[in-house]
């Protein structure tokens, strides 16, 4: 069987206009990879939410494979904003191919 | 009567229609990329149309002195709102000066649905309003971070990202940008595309209007952060600011179609562009209160009854 | 030759290339939000088109007789597709009410396209018939439940949702909503939005009918839950309840447009409003079986087979 | 290091128009909050489906994070459902920040 | 409390144009069921990316359900192309109902 | 002049603008639907108009003349590619292989802009043009893949599929489809939709212009894969192209129209369908590498120099 590695998924729900804020973070963390997935609609303190173009702040889904180590660098980095700025952080073991590439 | 009429133009109806079906709670919506697609077409269509005049009507000096008052209120039109947001409505020095920025600014819809109207009225404004409104659409963000924040307002880092966002946002590029190519074509190469973009417009605003309402209504609904206060600052903000709006027109000697464009450009506040920037630079204040105040009290008030009004007023006020 | 002339037209060819495309697998397909783009406009243009037209010829009590007969059409019509799909095609109780309230209601993109021929034809439906079809594609979801269920059908909790999903639909809303709009204004202000509204209107819908095209053979060819009896069904309720249609239109005495339109709307098969509202009340029944049969077989059917017939038809049957 | 909490993911595929059903459930099962994000095809038992816009019942991805108790309510009140909805359900630990928001 | 079983969820990220080749490989290794989303941007080796229509070869993100098994004789099948079709592959742990489903 | 001239429409100011606000990294953008929509738009549009030409022209030889040229010349124009892409730009065989293929084929965007500025400048081209741009865009694929591979290409179970996308691919089925409808429908019945197909062309091919420069220079931004060995073949390739379809279309004594089309055909590379064919047959060849040649440096060469040059010599060289 082929060989896997445990490294870390991190996803982090953030609002579209700061996407661009944390991806510099988390270069800055040493994480140059990630994807960002779409998120259509949601519920939090401030009620509910659905991107209709216009009237709303609307969230997007930063997604990022890397080690643990990384990981830390980007959570030292974002944890004074994390509340202001209402990022909802999870943090996951993952097993990944081609472990030096993360 | 006048007003009346207004209020019976198609995309005046299907904005309250698309209201009426969201309080209602109906399942109707428009895709969000219509919505977004729409918007651009209108500011492409708008600035090109803009353009296309002023190449015909020449440059005059008026619009250098209407720019330069458009640019001025939008910088000092925020300090009235701070004042009120913060004693009468009682908000924070943050979220005021958020809102703040938002009075300060434009509602490019808002504009659209009032030239169209004044058009229809025989009351056409001058074609630079929609250079105009794109140098009103920032100003208004900088007093705001200031009132909010004061002079150390934002971290060096993000003040380059914050100065790109408000200078080369998306809709001053395009409304500058499709004017300046209006000015360059001139009116006989603008025919081959004028079906698109003069043609169509008044239909594609209709559907536009649709999704507004839906829009503003739903916001209504979901908006717990709005006190009575904030409600009714949401109505009297757009009538001081059109006001003043309608003084400096009056100061300038504009017509009654350029003047009332420039008044309902004070009067309505920015829920595209503003709230991008905002949550950028204050991220620690509420959207839930400057959307919902400018979006769904603002908006609304404006469309039913500001444009209505201003029809009414600005023929006398403006000679 | 009038069968022959109305196939040949761009809308039919352009929804033969979509299936075509589908069917050997090319890659072709329209974005998803272009889609429910189009079928907005679609609806807000036929809305304000059947009120204007309403607007113009006054209201007659003929609008009142067939908005009856059409809702008597939609109640009772599942009844009929009921006991063939029990009896003939062996379905469950269950999936036969599901199968059965969307054979009751009715295809928006169906009417659409035979409004289109009709009036290419000189047969024009009276404007009304827009208000008829939105009356006609709800009672058919309730009796469709009743079969499916018997009584008790609905728990409490989701019966408000149920109505709520069922009365103010989206298309309801629009239809309804656009057609009161239509009849607000009259013809003079409809005049600036008729370019988007009318003139745009036929090419729009050949994208559209592309794109059903597309997602009617997909369909097809992905539907493993269709047996050749329910397959057999989706071409004999149609025109089982297009000849009951026919018959009730002449009962009426309407004029041969009007009529062939009511034929249709009880010969067509809704495919977008009730298959989300059955899936709601019914989630226990199958989507496989109610989205093939009338998207993938009644819809091509009618639009390549029913609409011709029934362009030929009409003008016989009702003097 | 900045401190985690172990909580929980719960990720839930459902019909777009049961969307709404499975967000009461989560309310009332004290999940308040939640983010909602677009599925653009797939394949199941009732063979491959792709949403567009017509003629499919398509899918959304519920997501929430929260605590086990929660997971375990809002598990128990939608079980009877689960077959007759089509729901896929699936549930993961993860780390979050601001383990009492969650 | 209903009961659960522990199956793997396994993320992959992959081309537009390579999602079919990888859901023919998928169900060559027995796993008929999955979901797509949609990718909206990204980073990485290649610099960052955006799904604008054109001018980019956008992601996917495939998503099963399934066992172990299932997962390792995916594995096995597409071992040899992860590098040059550039999969970015994550695989977890999750808690399902309906265990037989998987 | 008549270069200047060109470069002062409304369509290719609306690329600059967009080009210009990708560069001062501006976050104006156009929704990913809305532009595959337009691109939908734009192919059935010219499909039809050339079918609905050709319908009205008759068939005449020279269609299949210029129809066998075009498909050479894509089977051809990769083997230049090729030999300069290995020995000057020092790429591998299979990166080579990768980037002639896509020069080898089409852009239809280019040849839309092209037909617009020539029908403006009174060399309208003939409507069987579209018909052969859509025969244009997979032979170049097969030649590409072979230089890349050798003949054991493609494996076993992926050279179905690989046939499949490149025969069946949406584009080539819209473009050849709509070109058939044309055909089939003629002048009459294509009235009803000319609004949209051709009255609304010029305009949408604005916003879609603007689309394609934010798009265009956002990758060159990007493209850290190019050097300025490739960067400078994404000039002199088009050229060279260019050139010999220009001499191709003076042997065959084509009008100035629709050669310079033959000719700006064989200049353009593709950037929408051939890069999703390659990305499949040749996995590690580098996305980097030919879409920034194609779309960063080619189009916007061929847009901005191409056309204008061509639009001057046509005339001069066929007579
Ligand atoms: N626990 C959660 N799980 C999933 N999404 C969440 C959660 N909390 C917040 N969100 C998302 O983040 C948005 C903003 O949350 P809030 O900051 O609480 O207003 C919500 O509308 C959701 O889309
Ligand atoms: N094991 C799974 N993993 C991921 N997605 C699934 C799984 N099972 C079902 N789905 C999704 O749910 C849809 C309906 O599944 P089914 O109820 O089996 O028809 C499928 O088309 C997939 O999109
Ligand atoms: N570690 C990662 N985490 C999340 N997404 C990634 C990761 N690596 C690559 N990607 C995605 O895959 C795309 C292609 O990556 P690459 O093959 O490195 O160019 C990137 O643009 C990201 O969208
Ligand atoms: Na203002
Ligand atoms: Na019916
Ligand atoms: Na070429």
């Amino acid at each position: 069987m082929i060989q896997t590695f445990t490294r870390q998924r991190i996803d982090i729900l953030v609002d579209a206009p700061l996407c661009e804020w944390l991806t510099e973070q988390a270069v800055a963390a040493g994480i140059l990879h990630h994807s960002i997935l779409p998120v259509e609609s949601g519920h939090g303190r401030a009620g509910a939410w659905r991107d209709e173009g216009f009237g709303t702040v609307p969230k997007r889904m930063f997604l990022a494979l890397t080690n643990e180590a990384k990981v830390g660098a980007l959570l030292d980095r974002i944890a004074p904003d994390i509340e202001r700025y209402g990022l909802v952080v999870a943090i996951q073991d993952v097993r990944v191919m081609r472990g030096e590439r993360f | 009567m006048a007003a009346f009429e207004t209020l019976l133009s198609p995309v005046i109806l299907f904005f309250v229609l698309g209201a009426l079906a969201a309080a209602a709670r109906s399942d109707l919506s428009v895709p969000e990329p219509l919505a977004k697609s729409l918007s651009l077409y209108l500011m492409a269509a708008i600035g090109l149309k803009g353009g296309v005049q002023v190449a015909e009507a020449g440059f005059t000096p008026q619009l250098l002195q209407v720019s330069a008052a458009g640019m001025a209120l939008s910088f000092a039109l925020p300090l009235l709102a701070f004042a009120l947001l913060r004693g009468f409505a009682k908000l924070d020095r943050l979220n005021a000066g958020a809102v703040a920025a938002h009075y300060g600014s434009v509602s490019i819809v808002t504009f659209v649905t009032v030239s169209d109207a004044l058009t229809r009225s025989n009351m056409a404004p001058a074609g630079f309003m929609v250079a105009v409104m794109a140098l009103m659409e920032t100003p208004a963000v900088i007093t705001g971070l200031l009132l909010a924040r004061g002079q150390g307002a934002v971290a060096g880092g993000s003040r380059t990202k914050l100065m790109r966002e408000v200078l080369l946002n998306g809709s001053v590029v395009l409304l500058l940008g499709a004017f300046l190519i209006g000015l360059a074509i001139g009116k006989a190469r603008f025919e081959p595309i004028s079906p698109v973009f003069v043609t169509g417009f008044t239909g594609l605003l209709c559907l536009f209007l649709l999704d507004m309402g839906l829009i503003a209504m739903r916001r209504l609904r979901e908006s717990r952060a709005l006190s009575w206060r904030m409600a009714a600052l949401g109505v009297i903000l757009p009538l001081l600011n059109g006001a003043i709006g309608l003084a400096v027109a009056a100061l300038l000697g504009l017509d009654p179609g350029t003047g009332a464009a420039l008044a309902m450009l004070a009067a309505s506040a920015s829920y595209i562009a503003v709230p991008a920037a905002v949550r950028l630079a204050l991220p620690d204040a509420d959207p839930g209160i400057y959307l919902s105040m400018s979006l769904a009290v603002t908006f609304p008030f404006n469309i039913l009854i500001g444009i209505p009004l201003l029809i009414q007023l600005a023929p006398l006020v403006l000679s």
